[in-house]
């Protein structure tokens, strides 16, 4: 494949879009992480949701 | 020492936490920096000519309007009055304010201003030194501002008062602002003369600023 | 499955959780199969191979207008049928679309330098682009102000649909400014007439990229149901500690 | 320790609301300040406090730190809580201690006395008024400073964090502390001497 005289322009593109997918994808997985920590915890400390109180 | 930092570290954790303002700044700098052109029209060798006036400006606009909250949330809920009765002078907690504020605000602006220079055609070869003049010079303004944010609360008045009491005082800053970015730009006159004279107001609105506030903090909050 | 199992957020989490990992693993593929035919793609006649960044350009610019669109959507579910999970939707479409705008911005500038000799030109579709992404940090700014969620949500939910309703006037009145100043001689991008050779890959790119914006969108979807049950329990936390007392 | 005030009065807006106030305070002492709205309790308070002028007289302390000024040897619990909602419970508690300059371990005690140690990683909007009052009064009990200035400190409270209140000045008093507060009715310092203030 060659890229011809703007292979910078094109390369710089490419990586560009990874990277904020990458940093998108980043945010969410660290994001699900910490919300499952502050849950667990939540629940470690006995704490009850209104629903589930009910039941 | 301990009361200054804990002053920083809680302004910046204010401005980053949901409900601060942290990037509002630079937003609306993004904003009235991508409006002018709708304004002047697309012409790209007269934005690029305009380019450091425009930047100037919007930083100019950014930076004050940030400042409306600043001293008004601690008025608010009486932080302002425990302010007031620690062992740090009231100046210096002042002071630590705007610090905290241009850290969080008025330095995001000097990191994306190569940016919005880049949409208006600015030479790339002089973005450093653009940047390097924002960077000088929106200290004075943050501290400049600091004296109309601790009037607005004094009068119980925000929003607009700020920008009428503050922005005539930040002539000369904007004239040395732009006459060194575009002494960096165009080399027509040398960059020396307006950025040292830049450094030394902004060096002068550092001592003068908090003292004012604190002052018109004083002697409006009885 | 009726529709309104969806409604339950805990129901939703159980699907999202069987549905992501089959998500991810179809993006990746379609992805794989894009980006081998974006290589063989012949260069176009006249940009050469800069042609490639129209791959990533043109699928982020319509994710970016399909953020918008489905942020409406679920501004009326909030406003009109209060659906539940209506204001977790739409607030979770805002991040996504604001990062697909704003690699349109950053591809479409890295394509312009070549073609054009500068990073940007005011072009009016890059600038409606532009327009948008100001439109998106404006909802993004609205969410983060907001303390309360609920009333967050509102507020976000007419700002998406005054925002939709605005979107074509914007648009139209920058293609007039656009034409009144723009000489005629600048190179318009993505040209009326597509070589098929070029479409294929175009096509099958745009699908990869919508795949990964449902993929990410479900994924922050859940984060915000977690995050607003976090916030429940918290609540009911400090209520506790209350009656105890 | 004593604190005199002679001959204080007052100006509030170009109207005068007291004159002529005189009285003193030893260690272990409380003084509870009545009278009618706008009879100028919240602004004797504010003028011990430092964050208003005395048109005359003039406010001493006898004993104690020389060289520390009365403002910052007073706490002051005004009306408003002075919490930041979006920092969590020890950290806007941990603020304001380093802030005056004490050292953050009596941070966790503090909580303790005031019945908020379940919830210290709690950002403070999820607090109700009462547990945010709660919070406030954590920081009179964590940074040590003789003289407390108590302007309506009942006010949101339930009886069980009244009477947990009324435990925490018996032992600020007992420990060689002062107590000036503005209430209308009792505020659980049964010993306290009342001053009256009287619309000039």
């Amino acid at each position: 494949m060659n890229l011809g005289p703007h292979a910078d322009f094109i390369v710089a593109a490419y990586a560009v879009t990874l990277f904020v997918v990458a940093a998108l994808a980043g945010w969410v997985v660290l994001d699900y992480s910490a919300q499952c920590r502050t849950l667990g915890d939540l629940e470690a400390r006995g704490v009850t949701r209104r629903s589930q109180r009910k039941g | 020492m301990i009361a200054f930092n804990a002053l920083l570290v809680r302004d910046m954790r204010l401005a980053i936490r949901v409900g601060g303002g942290a990037l509002m700044g630079a937003l609306f700098f993004l904003i009235v920096v991508t409006m002018m052109p709708f304004a002047i029209g697309p012409d790209l060798a007269l934005l690029a000519r305009i380019g450091p006036a425009i930047l100037w400006l919007g930083a100019l606009l950014a930076s004050l309007l940030a400042l409306d909250r600043l001293f008004a949330t601690d008025h608010e809920d009486g932080s302002l009055d425990l302010l007031m009765m620690g062992a740090l002078p009231l100046e210096l907690s002042v002071a630590t304010k705007a610090i905290a504020h241009w850290l969080t605000t008025g330095l995001p602006l000097v990191v994306i201003a190569p940016l919005l220079g880049l949409m208006l055609n600015v030479e790339l070869h002089a973005m450093g030194w653009l940047a390097l003049t924002l960077l000088v010079g929106t200290p004075a303004l943050t501290f400049i501002g600091l004296v109309g944010a601790a009037l607005a609360v004094a009068l119980r008045r925000g929003g607009l008062l700020l920008a009428v009491l503050v922005l005539p005082l930040t002539v000369p800053v904007l004239i040395f602002g732009v006459a060194a970015a575009n002494a960096a730009l165009f080399g027509a006159t040398p960059f020396g003369p307006p950025f040292t004279i830049l450094c030394a107001l902004t060096l002068a609105s550092l001592v003068l600023g908090p003292i004012a506030a604190a002052a018109a903090l004083r002697h409006g909050l009885e | 499955m009726p529709i309104i199992d969806f409604a339950n957020p805990t129901r939703f989490l159980t699907i999202a959780n069987r549905a992501l990992p089959w998500l991810i693993a179809v993006t990746v593929i379609v992805f794989a199969i894009g980006l081998f035919y974006v290589m063989n793609a012949p260069d176009d006649y006249q940009q050469g191979a800069t042609v490639k960044i129209m791959f990533l350009h043109v699928p982020a610019a319509w994710l970016g207008m399909l953020g918008w669109g489905l942020m409406s959507v679920a501004a009326l579910g909030t406003l009109v049928w209060r659906h539940p999970l209506a204001d977790v939707a739409g607030k979770a479409a805002a991040p996504i679309g604001a990062a697909f705008t704003f690699i349109c911005l950053v591809t479409g500038s890295l394509w312009g330098r070549p073609t054009w000799g500068t990073y940007w030109v005011w072009d009016a579709r890059l600038t409606s682009m532009l327009v948008l992404l100001l439109l998106y940090f404006g909802v993004l700014a609205l969410y983060w102000t907001a303390e309360e969620p609920s009333r967050g949500a509102r507020a976000a939910a007419i700002l998406s649909l005054v925002g939709a309703v605005n979107l074509p006037i914007i648009k139209f009145s920058v293609d007039w400014w656009n034409t009144l100043h723009q000489p005629a001689s600048v190179f318009r991008m993505g040209g009326s007439t597509i070589d098929p050779a070029l479409l294929t890959p175009l096509l099958i790119m745009a699908l990869a990229f919508t795949l990964l914006f449902a993929t990410l969108h479900l994924a922050v979807m859940r984060n915000e149901i977690l995050r607003r049950r976090v916030r429940s329990m918290r609540l009911m936390q400090a209520q506790e500690l209350a009656e105890a007392t | 320790m004593r604190l005199n005030a002679e001959e204080l009065a007052c100006n509030r807006g170009g109207r005068e609301v007291f004159r002529g106030l005189s009285f003193a305070l030893s260690s272990g002492e409380a003084m509870v300040i009545s009278g009618r709205n706008g009879a100028g309790k919240s602004s004797l308070l504010r003028m011990i406090a430092g964050l208003v002028r005395c048109a005359a007289g003039q406010l001493t302390l006898d004993g104690g730190e020389r060289d520390t000024p009365l403002a910052e040897q007073c706490h002051y619990l005004g009306h408003q809580d002075a919490m930041k909602p979006s920092l969590t419970v020890s950290e806007n508690l941990q603020f304001w201690t380093e802030f005056f300059g004490a050292r953050t371990h009596t941070i966790e005690s503090a909580l303790q006395a005031v019945g908020l140690a379940a919830l210290t990683d709690l950002p403070a909007a999820y607090l109700s008024a009462g547990q945010r009052r709660r919070l406030s009064i954590a920081r009179l009990v964590s940074v040590q400073r003789p003289i407390w200035l108590l302007d309506e400190p009942t006010s949101a409270l339930d009886s069980p964090s009244q009477k947990r209140l009324a435990e925490l000045m018996q032992g600020h008093l007992a420990g060689g502390g002062m107590i000036v507060a503005a209430a209308h009715g009792p505020i659980g310092l049964e010993r306290a001497r009342e001053l009256k203030l009287d619309p000039a």
